[in-house]
């Protein structure tokens, strides 16, 4: 049994006390839901959408089956035709599982032509399975209902780049390559 | 004073009343819920729990015999304590002889549980 | 013994029984509420705020919804005892209040061994939660039973026996005696010449409510909820209204024989002579709340122990710490002090 | 006049019980019913007026002692506390220890001498009571210490059978 005075005086005890009293005393930093939002951060990946061309009015998906490959949990699942006399690819259904999914947005980054995105829409839940298995209809409306949210005629994060933005409005790239010097010889890392 | 004869504790009348209100409080707090909870029975909500396995075997299995001293123990400490307390209320009126008694009976009982101690009795784990 | 008079005067106790109850049962469902919001801002939470202004009607819906619960009794359970369980832990809870003085003159039953009745029910209420904990037929129970039977009776002893302290200074079992005795003797409370005593009579207090962090039957990490397991609904609801309820006591006990009850120490009065005209109960009322703020704020603060540890602290510790207090009050009122 | 009353209905009370904890199957339910009694002794013993001795027979007897007959239920599995089926015995059997208990307390509780009550009104109270303990008997309680050693060391010498037995 130690003996010093720390011990016999209940030192460590008492500063214990001391903290949770001081927390007690501070402003909670709940924030209470429904009532009060939380600001969503500008890298925050949320609900799944489909980004539709303007001009066509199309799902800009050319079914390369980028996504459904590098997806960690397998959750996106294509259905193409292929055209006998160009051999272009045309998307017959498109079908995300939410429930699955583990919001990595490892498909938005390799999609070539920025078709799949991840929007910053957290306010989604579903009262059965079926609400949250997005199929191409689904993902279409998720991008319509998000980009109504926005006023400008498109939504830009400068976290995905979409293709068709006049290049100046673009933000400067996002990772800038690591510079390395090697005996006078510059090499983007 | 009273003959013993004709002796009532009248005035642990309260205690006893006492007792019987706090068992009906919780009586009727039962019998008034039967009448309002629901009742859906089936097996599965009546087998023991057992984090979502099947029970295994009957839930009576033999322990570990290191809880029964400390059943035998308490029983020694509170035969002691059943001896101090007279002690303590009479204090004023011992004699050296009664007083010293209580120190040599509390300084063998010290003695007891201190070669408890030492033999490991009271260690979880075994040396 | 005349039939008339012995109506009246089981009225008068019915009355005083309804008051106490009252106020014990309505402090007792708002210490749930003050728990959780306490334990809440101590985390930097805002504890409940939905049910009412503040959620302030949280108790009173918790109190609904245990009503209204589906009683389960397991198929394997021991049927009658499993019933009776709660009942016993619930009416010894109770009737400790039945001692207890609230007022100089407000006491239910003003008997001489008032403290040893409260012992009393307290070693009978162990029973409820052994059985409780054999009869549910439920590993998780067994082990948790055994495990607060252990503690419980463990703890009993170094409380009794800094009790024995308390006894010796004023001779006397009755709680107003020797909150009276304290009112007069040099230091106006016990708890500075009987400092160990009260430091074991306080730690003793949270193990034999089976509070943090000495919770191990309700251990929710390895026991899942020890011997309440099984229990559901009202019944479940006993236990824990037992368990708030033996904390008012422990408070009331505590204050009554450490801290001179309703009365405030000489000195005090001397320094700062106003305070003579601060009500009995409202010092009385203080002085518990204090105490039950403390087992919410040490809940909020430690920890849980192991059980080896748990064993070891009281038999190694709390019960020599304790005989020594008692030997040094032994002494000291011996040596004329 | 009340006391006679009470006095009987613990009789009634105690013959009852007996019966009752002869006729359980199970251990749990006996040791129930004994519990019950123990604490139906300590009310008698309040009405013979020792308040002290009633706090002292819950405290020790029904609340120390029977834990420890209570543990036992945890040491054994189901199937060897059940004991033999005591139902099918001759009631007679059952009867003799109930009644013979049932008759001693008859003989302490109706055949009590108020004129001795002067000289043993001393135990009525716990002040007096210690007095004379602990100054006319100091031998006695010494003894008592050394009794109470002895469990201790049969506790050693229990949980080295069982470490052994390993």
């Amino acid at each position: 049994m130690r003996l010093s005075p720390t011990y016999l005086l209940f030192k460590d005890l008492v500063t214990g006390l001391l903290i949770t009293l001081r927390t007690f005393f501070r402003k909670p930093v709940t924030v209470r839901y429904p009532h009060e939002k939380v600001q969503v951060f500008p890298s925050f990946r949320g609900r799944h959408a489909m980004v539709v061309d303007p001009e066509t009015g199309k799902p800009r998906c050319v079914a390369c089956l980028k996504c459904s490959v590098v997806c960690p949990s397998r959750c996106i699942k294509i259905e193409y035709e292929v055209d006998e006399k160009t051999g272009e690819r045309r998307l017959r259904e498109y079908i995300l599982e939410a429930l699955r999914c583990v919001y990595c947005g490892y498909c938005e980054e390799v999609c070539p032509v920025g078709a799949i995105v991840l929007t910053e829409w957290f306010e989604y839940s579903g009262r059965c399975r079926e609400d949250l298995i997005f199929n191409l209809e689904k993902l279409v409306q998720n991008w319509k209902e998000h980009v109504a949210k926005w006023d400008k005629e498109f939504y830009e994060n400068k976290y995905w780049v979409l293709k068709g933005v006049p290049l100046k409005l673009k933000p400067a790239p996002r990772r800038m390559g690591l510079v390395v010097k090697i005996k006078g010889v510059k090499v983007d890392g | 004073m009273v003959r013993p004869d004709e002796y009532v504790p009248t005035n642990y009348l309260s205690v006893l009343i006492m007792v019987i209100v706090g068992f009906i409080f919780g009586l009727g707090g039962l019998i008034f819920g039967s009448f309002v909870r629901p009742r859906f029975y089936y097996k599965e909500k009546l087998v023991p729990y057992e984090c979502g396995n099947e029970p295994s075997g009957l839930p009576w299995q033999k322990i570990a015999i290191r809880y029964y001293p400390i059943a035998i123990l308490f029983a020694v400490f509170d035969v002691e304590l059943g001896l101090i307390y007279p002690w303590t209320v009479g204090f004023s009126g011992l004699t050296s002889t009664g007083f010293l008694v209580m120190i040599g009976f509390l300084l063998v009982l010290l003695l007891g549980l201190v070669y408890d101690l030492k033999k490991g009795i009271l260690d979880w784990h075994r040396r | 013994m005349v039939s008339n008079n012995l109506f009246l005067e089981i009225l008068l106790i019915l009355i005083k029984i309804a008051v106490v109850l009252g106020i014990v049962l309505l402090h007792a469902a708002y210490t749930v509420y003050a728990e959780r919001k306490i334990i809440g801002r101590m985390q930097a939470r805002l504890g409940p705020t939905e049910v009412g202004p503040y959620g302030l009607l949280q108790p009173i819906a918790d109190l609904l919804k245990l009503l209204t619960k589906e009683d389960i009794i397991p198929l394997e359970a021991e049927r009658l005892i499993f019933l009776v369980a709660p009942l016993i832990v619930l009416t010894f809870a109770i009737v400790n209040l039945s001692v207890i003085p609230f007022h100089p003159s407000f006491i239910i039953a003003d008997v001489n061994i008032g403290i040893l009745l409260i012992l009393a029910g307290a070693s009978l209420a162990v029973y409820g939660i052994i059985l409780g904990g054999w009869s549910s037929g439920s590993k998780y129970s067994l082990l948790g039973g055994l495990r607060s039977a252990a503690q419980v009776l463990s703890y009993e002893i170094p409380l009794g026996m800094s009790l024995a302290g308390v006894i010796l200074a004023a001779e006397s079992f009755k709680l107003s005696d020797i909150v009276n005795h304290q009112a007069q003797s040099f230091f106006g409370m016990n708890a500075i010449p009987q400092i160990l005593g009260f430091i074991v009579f306080l730690i003793c207090a949270f193990a034999e409510t089976n509070r943090a962090p000495f919770d191990l039957p309700e251990a929710e990490s390895e026991l899942v909820a020890g011997y309440v397991t099984e229990y559901s609904g009202f019944r479940m609801g006993m236990f824990f209204l037992a368990e708030y309820i033996s904390i008012y006591v422990m408070s009331l006990l505590i204050v009554h024989c450490y801290f001179g009850g309703w009365t405030l120490p000489g000195w005090l009065l001397t320094i700062f002579p106003p305070l003579k005209f601060v009500p009995a109960p409202l010092i009385l009322l203080i002085k518990v709340y204090f105490f039950v703020f403390l087992f919410i704020w040490v809940r909020a603060t430690y920890p849980r122990y192991r059980f080896d540890q748990l064993m070891s602290m009281c038999w190694k510790i709390l019960i020599p710490v304790s005989l020594l207090n008692f030997l040094i009050v032994a002494f000291l009122k011996r040596g004329g002090f | 006049m009340a006391r006679p009353l009470f006095m009987s209905i613990f009789l009634l009370l105690f013959l009852a019980l007996f019966l009752l904890l002869f006729r359980q199957k199970k251990v749990v339910y006996q040791f129930l019913v004994y519990l019950v009694m123990m604490v139906l002794l300590g009310i008698v013993y309040l009405f013979l007026g020792s308040e002290f001795l009633m706090a002292f027979q819950i405290i020790v007897y029904a609340g120390a002692i029977l834990v420890m007959f209570l543990f036992f239920l945890y040491l054994y599995p189901e199937e060897e506390f059940k004991i033999q089926d005591m139902r099918n015995s001759t009631l007679i059997k059952t009867l003799i220890p109930s009644l013979l208990f049932v008759i001693t307390l008859i003989l302490i509780l109706f055949t009590f001498d108020v004129r001795e009550y002067e000289a043993s009104a001393s135990v009525y109270s716990v002040k007096e009571l210690a007095k004379l303990i602990y100054n006319q008997y100091p031998l006695a309680i010494f003894l008592l210490a050394f009794i109470l050693t002895y469990p201790m060391i049969a506790i050693y010498l229990l949980m080295k059978g069982s470490e052994s037995d390993d």
